[in-house]
């Protein structure tokens, strides 16, 4: 009987455990594997090649330029969501009149889907029809806002479509941690002579460290998995100036017959994620100022 | 009351014929779901319903199959596959490697396909000399299209015939304040221009040794070169907001007299005539400068899978010859503005570049111009097309990349194997 | 720089509409500069929520609040300059003990050297230098009221506000932290009003009593005044412990002097004009006496160490005495007591109001 | 908190909220009046200005009659097909990553931190690796091509993500209260329905909101392993969009596009309502 | 159906490696069935924590815990049938009073009507009926107090555990309480653990007191014991209130009597036959007395109103002396001390062991 409750909570967690294990573990295994065999249309355990894959890989313009992006893409998106997030949720949460509609207003951008979404920004964003267009019709000529155009410039406006979509679902997150919070903590703060905004940064803010925990890792999750969104704002054009490795590796793999080729960047894509984020997890799972 | 709306049920029109036992599904997944395409769809459905089969379609749209290819994948892996699917080229024959494809020689057999078929055509359907796929229709690719209004305006006269006239047209039309050439900035469609310009500027021999044998040396001739020059300076011709623009939309600039000049395959005649136009009125069409001797065909076809089932395998034999039916073929290359892959099909209800397209079909043929289009997935592997569809698109897009550096990249994206 | 405090009016009500409870009707208190104004009342009677008025984490619903003189209904907390220790302690949960003490003194910029130096002054007082690496979850309930305290203590601002901050030490640490609190109060002269709810902290704190019940004051006066007048039955029956005997009865009146008569017993007593009153009697002040004539039963005999507390049924009710340590009386015994005489309190029967005509009139 | 009623500060805070509405309202302003146009006003207005009429040609022919491939039933069968699969596929996988968050948080043992870590490391994991493999063990089980199988797919994608969630706010929860459940008699079940569940309303909407947007908005699942008959609204969706004939209708896409957003932006109205309650003030001390 | 408590060795330490915090420090106390033992102890002394234990809420780091006989280390807290009163209340936020103090019985599928009945018994011993439907947000510090009492009041267990649930509440009030639990005690016989700083809740209520200190035990006897014979120095300074004077000093022996000498006086006291002793004295035990040989200089009186507390310096410390609440002496006079002689507290000098010798052994 005593040993029950003390396994229930370890039943509990078995599930997840195991299909976790299971499914992500046992599918990322199954994609090194496939990295390293020639396959092409579809899986083909037979024909191993070595690194073969991994070297052609990094010898792809493609590949780097998709990594760049990513690079470029995740710092500013995930940078971008938690700052325009963060500081909704804290003016949201000043008893503001509406905050209701307001709080709706900013989560709407993610109900919609980005087979769509991706289409009204393509055309707000698109020079010649958009904003641009817009701008020289109410006269002011000089306007000029042709990034999506531009192959360098076009990854920024897979930016700014992300941000518009994610920064309410920050913001929510933050509200509901702000919501937690003990108001007599507030109290005490605001009477230690506290400015608000250095109640939200000094007090607030490392209250709510576990929920930033969470919105940093989901942000940066779907920044890494970041498909639709390219898919549906510029499909990796100009060219493939907007390619990141999540479209990279669905195009080698499912369009392009390179099963083993797609394996090698997924593989890669996991190893660059891992060497940022276990560190983060590591430090943020060690450190437990919030143990009761 | 929802409830009954929850499950999609495929709208029957009863079936005249077929006596009612449980009637067999014939699941056909496909990415025929623009306009014309749907309509042509539906033609086959039409038929197959009327021999007393239920048809389970399963379209996926975009990206030029892209989607579809990944769900016949996952339906592949997964021990479900449907009944046919839409595929093409040399991934015919990748499939058929992988043994999942079903020998359909009991229907081609009695029905002469090699008979009926050019051998281009039928060698693309066979694997190990046996059919595994029924062809539906020929594109010729290597279309070139204008709006008759604005070649007026710009007082240009006829469809330029060389790319020399080409340029001299368009900067007429661009002076005229028109857009020269409509351009959708997606990578098939810069790899589609490029086609045309590397058989407009190197010649039908010149195409197959650089774009389908991939021959290295070809790729870095000075041919090659002068190609790439040629298509850097069509990028003068287009208009800003082109990056990401479907084809469809750009046809429409065409039509609606906005653009010139476009480079696209025969299918864009469908949104012509959708438009309510007539070849020769409302549009013109022309081989692209330079290649009216030559002949870049993309052959629409269905693969059918090996099934268990009985019933079903009786379903696909049905569904292939109902594929080479004279009426659907008559009805659907109509619909969708490609011409029929039967040898000696009756042209006469067809329009004008139809007609023209089957008899530089037959022409090329016998003279060796017809060549399969590298941009339509005809011409080499997936892997391979995708590498150089990646370094054109690149160079198109990428003002700063020199000449020289444009074909150093594409014959080294040639070589992905 | 001490500062004078007001209250004028002040009224709180929670919640809207027919919903509404009223915590605060109209309180009017004036602390004059340096003042150390102790704050009692029986459990939600609105202390903490006339602090927290005070401090400006609650608007009142109605009335005037002035600081040194200025108006400050609607000024932010942090520009109030007040510190206060909250009830429910309200500790920073990321941050350290040291942290937490050190904030109010971060946020005025007080440099660093300095802050170190403060905090380990207050932390040395509260006898908490042992934890300012801690974390507030990992201390002790105790520990955890030290803490709060010491964000207090380390400041110096105008006014201080103390919400029960020794509630949870032990009585020896009480005393001596009630020693530091008199002390740094007798060197900074900063105006203070404290809520608790031990009798000895009230009685020797402060300087003056305010006496709340059900967010009307009862009486505000010297500790000492509270104690000896109290101005009706219920502040005499709060303030003291054990509480007050009260016995209601007659006066008898013969000529000058007069008799109280209740039932079972009667006094000779000076008494007052009035017919229907209450005496009120401290336990100290009734004694043990074996032949006196008012008599009862012993029904609780509770030694507490110094003193020993002895309940007597009687038929006004039950009367608490105190008796000395060693009393050998028992449970069931039967106990005769005598009063004094000298310190009477007698309330209006009716009204409980004190009759204060008697003040000052003791027997000889 | 206080402030004076119309200081500077207030009025900043609105200035920077109005801002922020427009920002985010643009898109989806542009989608509405786009809905309502017919083609030659989409083709000759501006982007911003208003139809001339309501038209609301576009919104029925999305529902009930725009063509995909040969099916002309507009959106309608799709919905109702990703109602099925959300709906199940939303409230089972809050469920378990509730559950999970409520183990990891409260009921640690040894490794279970690193459990964690794992399962969280799982998030990162790409979903176009899972297609193939997933496939086949849809297949194995009998579930390719269906509903069922979407709705498996989609709890085991999204149970990371929910886990994690939990786990987090639940970390901020006094642990005192679990101890007082324990006391009162309550046993793990107990504890979790009802002193944790009753304080989790806020994050259970952020919760709900996020697998409900991520499983109903889902192309790539939904494309790889529905059959003919279960094909999600972004199927639909997508082949309407992407189907094009020669003037394109932006009109239908655009209301096609809210029709199908319509969902989740009621489940965010609804939801929303709630943020405010389940306040754990004045629990504990300290 | 009282059950017995037995504490053995039970040891806690926090941390892990060089960073543990040893909390408790092997702890062994046997509590009868029935009875009422209270435990007190310095802020941060490891109450809370063995508390926390006996519920099975914390894991011992070593040793053994009986209750009625069965070992429970192991065994989960809803299994050990026990009722507690937090000190930090742990109120359930989401509930409303009446479900937090039902919710136990519901646990334990009492029906819906005996629930109700009970939750409105309890209320209206609290005071908390107008209560039941607010939600612990809503209430003053005293009133989340008194739910979290009523939490456990509600129900009938094997054994309660008390941490310090009166410390919110106004004097009158614990007062009352105090007598409810008593009287509950009476009735149930349940046996009860209780953790309190309030001296006359230790004194009145328990059977017995723990005294602990730094996790250790220090004494553990009736109430009458430790405050007559503290075992040592350290439980006769925390029990009692003002707390006890030590007086250092020599024992000069004549024959069968003795003379205690200290710096600045001498008293004539049965002595112990031990040279460097201590002696304690408490407040009520010494006297002013005008004349007397040993004086010093008086540095604070201050009222409680039923006593006056006069704090004297001297050359052995200060001493502190309960006097008449009228007595008139002040601040600045000298004063004279005598003892009654009766209640010495010997120790020996250095280990501030008690001297056991001398018990039992007073001046006629
Ligand atoms: N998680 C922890 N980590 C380290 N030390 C702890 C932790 N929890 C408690 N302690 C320490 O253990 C000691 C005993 O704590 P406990 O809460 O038992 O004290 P207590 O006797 O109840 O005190 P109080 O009367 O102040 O409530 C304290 O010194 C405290 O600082
Ligand atoms: N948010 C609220 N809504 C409704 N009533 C409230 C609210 N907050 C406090 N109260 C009520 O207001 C009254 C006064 O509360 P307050 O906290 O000021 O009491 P207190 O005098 O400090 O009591 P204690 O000594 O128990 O701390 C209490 O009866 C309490 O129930
Ligand atoms: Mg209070
Ligand atoms: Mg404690």
């Amino acid at each position: 009987m005593k040993s029950f409750e003390n396994l229930l909570p370890k039943l509990v967690i078995a599930p997840a455990f195991v299909f976790g294990f299971a499914f992500i573990y046992g599918f990322m295994i199954w994609n090194g594997v496939l990295s390293v065999t020639g396959s092409r249309m579809l899986p083909n355990y037979d024909e191993f090649v070595g690194l073969a894959q991994y070297r052609q890989l990094w010898d792809m313009d493609r590949w780097t330029v998709a990594l760049k992006n990513l690079g470029i893409f995740s710092l500013l998106y995930v940078g971008g969501s938690m700052a325009l997030g963060m500081v909704l949720a804290i003016f949201l949460d000043q008893k503001v009149r509406a905050e209701g509609v307001l709080r709706t207003v900013f989560l709407y951008p993610m109900a919609l889907s980005f087979i769509v979404t991706g289409t009204a920004w393509k055309w707000i964003l698109n020079p010649s029809l958009g904003l641009e267009k817009l701008m020289h019709d109410l006269g002011w000529a000089s306007f000029s806002f042709d990034w999506l155009v531009q192959s360098e410039f076009a990854i920024y406006c897979v930016v700014i479509a992300g941000i518009w979509q994610s920064a309410g679902f920050a913001m929510a997150l933050f509200l509901a941690g702000l919501r937690g919070i003990d108001d007599s903590i507030i109290k005490a703060a605001q009477i230690d002579g506290a400015s608000l905004p250095l109640i939200y940064w000094r007090i607030i803010l490392p209250i709510l460290r576990p929920v930033v925990f969470s919105t940093i890792l989901v942000l940066s999750h779907l920044s890494i998995k970041s498909f639709d969104l390219v898919m549906a704002l510029t499909a990796g054009g100009p060219g493939f100036a907007t390619d990141v490795p999540a479209t990279f590796m669905y195009t080698m793999s499912f369009t392009r017959g390179q099963i083993g080729l797609g394996a090698a960047s997924a593989t890669m894509m996991l190893a660059t994620v891992a060497a940022i984020v276990v560190p983060y997890l590591y430090s943020e799972l060690r450190a437990k100022p919030h143990d009761r | 009351g929802k409830k009954e709306e929850a499950a999609p049920v495929a709208a029957t029109p009863a079936p005249a014929a077929a006596p009612a036992p449980a009637k067999t599904a014939v699941e056909v997944l496909h990415y025929w779901t623009s306009g014309g395409e749907a309509k042509s769809a539906a033609e086959l459905k039409g038929m197959l319903e009327a021999k007393g089969y239920e048809w389970k379609d399963f379209a996926v749209a975009g990206g030029g199959g892209e989607n579809a290819m990944t769900v016949l994948k996952s339906r592949a892996v997964s021990g479900n596959p449907p009944t046919a699917a839409q595929v093409k080229g040399p991934a015919i024959q990748e499939w058929a490697k992988e043994g999942m494809l079903a020998n359909i020689d009991n229907v081609a057999g009695p029905e002469k396909w090699d008979e009926l078929l050019p051998k281009v055509v039928a060698d693309v359907m066979k694997a190990d000399g046996h059919y595994v796929a029924a062809p539906v229709n020929v594109h010729r690719v290597n279309w070139m299209w204008a709006n008759p209004e604005v070649l007026k305006k710009a007082g240009v006269a006829g469809m330029p015939k060389t790319w020399d006239e080409f340029f001299v047209a368009a900067d007429k039309i661009k002076k005229s304040g028109n857009i020269a050439l409509a351009h959708g900035g997606q990578n098939w469609q810069d790899f589609t221009v490029f086609e045309s310009v590397v058989l407009g500027v190197g010649g039908a021999e010149f195409y197959d040794k650089a774009l389908v044998k991939l021959d290295p040396a070809a790729l870095t001739s000075p041919t090659m070169t002068k190609a790439v020059t040629t298509f850097r300076k069509l990028k003068g011709y287009v208009d800003d907001a082109s990056s990401g623009r479907d084809w469809n939309m750009t046809t429409a600039m065409v039509i609606q007299g906005k653009a010139g000049f476009q480079f696209m395959g025969d299918w864009a005649k469908g949104e012509f005539t959708a438009a309510g136009q007539k070849p020769g009125e409302g549009f013109l069409c022309a081989a692209a400068p330079g290649t009216a001797n030559a002949y870049t065909f993309n052959v629409d076809s269905f693969i059918m899978f090996k099934l268990k089932d009985e019933a079903a395998q009786k379903g696909q034999a049905d569904l292939a010859s109902a594929i080479l039916s004279p009426e659907f073929q008559e009805v659907f290359n109509q619909n969708k503005g490609s011409i029929p892959v039967r040898l000696g099909h009756d042209m006469s209800k067809f329009d004008d570049c139809a007609k023209l397209s089957a008899a530089d079909f037959v022409a090329t043929a016998k003279a060796g111009g017809l060549v399969p289009s590298i941009a339509h997935g005809m011409a080499v592997s997936p892997a391979a097309e995708g590498a150089i569809k990646d370094a054109v698109s690149q160079f198109w897009n990428d003002d700063k990349i020199s000449v020289a550096d444009g074909v150093k990249n594409i014959a080294k994206a040639a070589a992905t194997k | 720089m001490a500062s004078s405090l007001h209250i004028k009016g002040i009224r709180k009500a929670f919640g809207k509409g027919d919903k509404a409870v009223e915590v605060l009707k109209r309180i009017d208190i004036d602390v004059e500069p340096g003042e150390f104004l102790i704050l009692v009342g029986p459990s939600g009677c609105g202390k903490s929520t006339l602090l927290n008025i005070i401090a400006g984490l609650e608007e009142p619903t109605e009335g005037e609040l002035h600081i040194a003189g200025k108006n400050v209904i609607g000024m932010p907390p942090a520009q109030r300059d007040i510190a206060m220790v909250f009830q429910s302690y309200a500790l920073y949960p990321t941050m350290t003990v040291a942290d937490n003490i050190g904030f109010a003194l971060e946020m005025r910029k007080v440099p660093k050297a300095d802050r170190d130096k403060r905090i380990h002054e207050v932390a040395g007082m509260l006898q908490i230098q042992h934890l300012l690496d801690r974390r507030p979850a990992q201390l002790s309930g105790g520990q955890r009221q030290r803490v709060a305290m010491g964000r207090a203590l380390a400041r110096d601002p105008q006014l201080f506000l103390f919400d029960e901050p020794l509630s949870n030490l032990d009585a020896k640490l009480r005393v001596e932290m009630r020693a530091e609190i008199k002390r740094l109060h007798h060197l900074s002269g900063i105006t203070t009003v404290y809520v608790t709810h031990d009798q000895i902290e009230a009685m020797t704190l402060g300087s003056r009593i305010a006496v709340m019940k059900d967010g009307i004051l009862q009486q505000i006066d010297t500790p000492d005044e509270i104690y000896r007048r109290p101005s009706n039955t219920y502040v005499a029956g709060f303030i003291g412990s054990p509480t007050m005997n009260f016995i209601p009865g007659q006066v008898e009146r013969s000529g000058d002097s007069g008799k109280f008569v209740f039932e079972g017993g009667s006094l000779d007593l000076p008494c007052p004009d009035v017919q229907q009153v209450t005496l009120g009697q401290r336990p100290e002040h009734i004694h043990l006496s074996d032949d006196a004539p008012w008599r009862g039963q012993v029904v609780l005999v509770e030694p507490t160490g110094a003193d020993t507390y002895v309940v007597i049924k009687t038929a006004v009710g039950l009367m608490t005495v105190r008796a000395p340590a060693n009393t050998k009386i028992q449970v069931g015994d039967t106990a005769g007591m005598t009063v004094s005489g000298r310190h009477n309190n007698w309330f209006d029967h009716s009204s409980g109001v004190r009759l204060k005509e008697m003040d000052g009139h003791h027997a000889p | 908190m206080t402030a004076k009623p119309f200081s500077f500060g207030r009025v900043v805070v609105y200035g920077v909220l109005l801002v922020a509405a427009l920002f985010f309202l643009a898109p989806m302003y542009v989608m509405l009046v786009t809905s309502f146009k017919d083609a030659a006003e989409i083709r000759s207005g501006n982007l911003l200005s208003l139809p001339q009429s309501l038209n609301p040609d576009a919104w029925h022919l999305a529902w009930n009659s725009a063509c995909t491939g040969v099916d002309c039933r507009g959106l309608q069968p799709y919905f109702w097909n990703s109602v099925f699969m959300a709906v199940p596929a939303v409230l089972i996988s809050t469920a378990w990553g509730a559950v999970n968050g409520y183990v990891l948080s409260m009921w640690k043992f040894r490794g279970s931190e690193v459990l964690f870590g794992f399962l969280l490391f799982g998030v990162f994991m790409p979903f176009q690796v899972v297609l193939l493999p997933m496939s086949q063990v849809l297949g194995y089980l009998g579930l390719s091509s269906s509903i069922a199988g979407l709705v498996l797919v989609h709890c085991l994608a999204g149970m990371a993500g929910t886990t994690l969630f939990f786990r987090n706010y639940y970390t901020a929860v006094p642990r005192e209260l679990v101890n007082a459940a324990r006391i009162d008699g309550a046993g793990f079940w107990r504890i979790f329905w009802r002193i944790v569940l009753p304080m989790s309303t806020p994050i259970m909407m952020v919760t709900l909101i996020w697998q409900f947007t991520n499983i109903w908005n889902d192309f790539l699942f939904g494309v790889a392993f529905s059959g003919a008959d279960s094909k999600p609204i972004t199927v639909g969706l997508n082949n309407m969009a992407n189907t094009t004939s020669s003037v394109k209708n932006y009109n239908v896409d655009m209301a096609a596009a809210i029709i199908a957003g319509l969902p989740t932006m009621l489940v965010y109205v609804l939801a929303g309502q709630y943020f405010l309650k389940g306040l754990t003030a004045g629990a504990v001390k300290g």
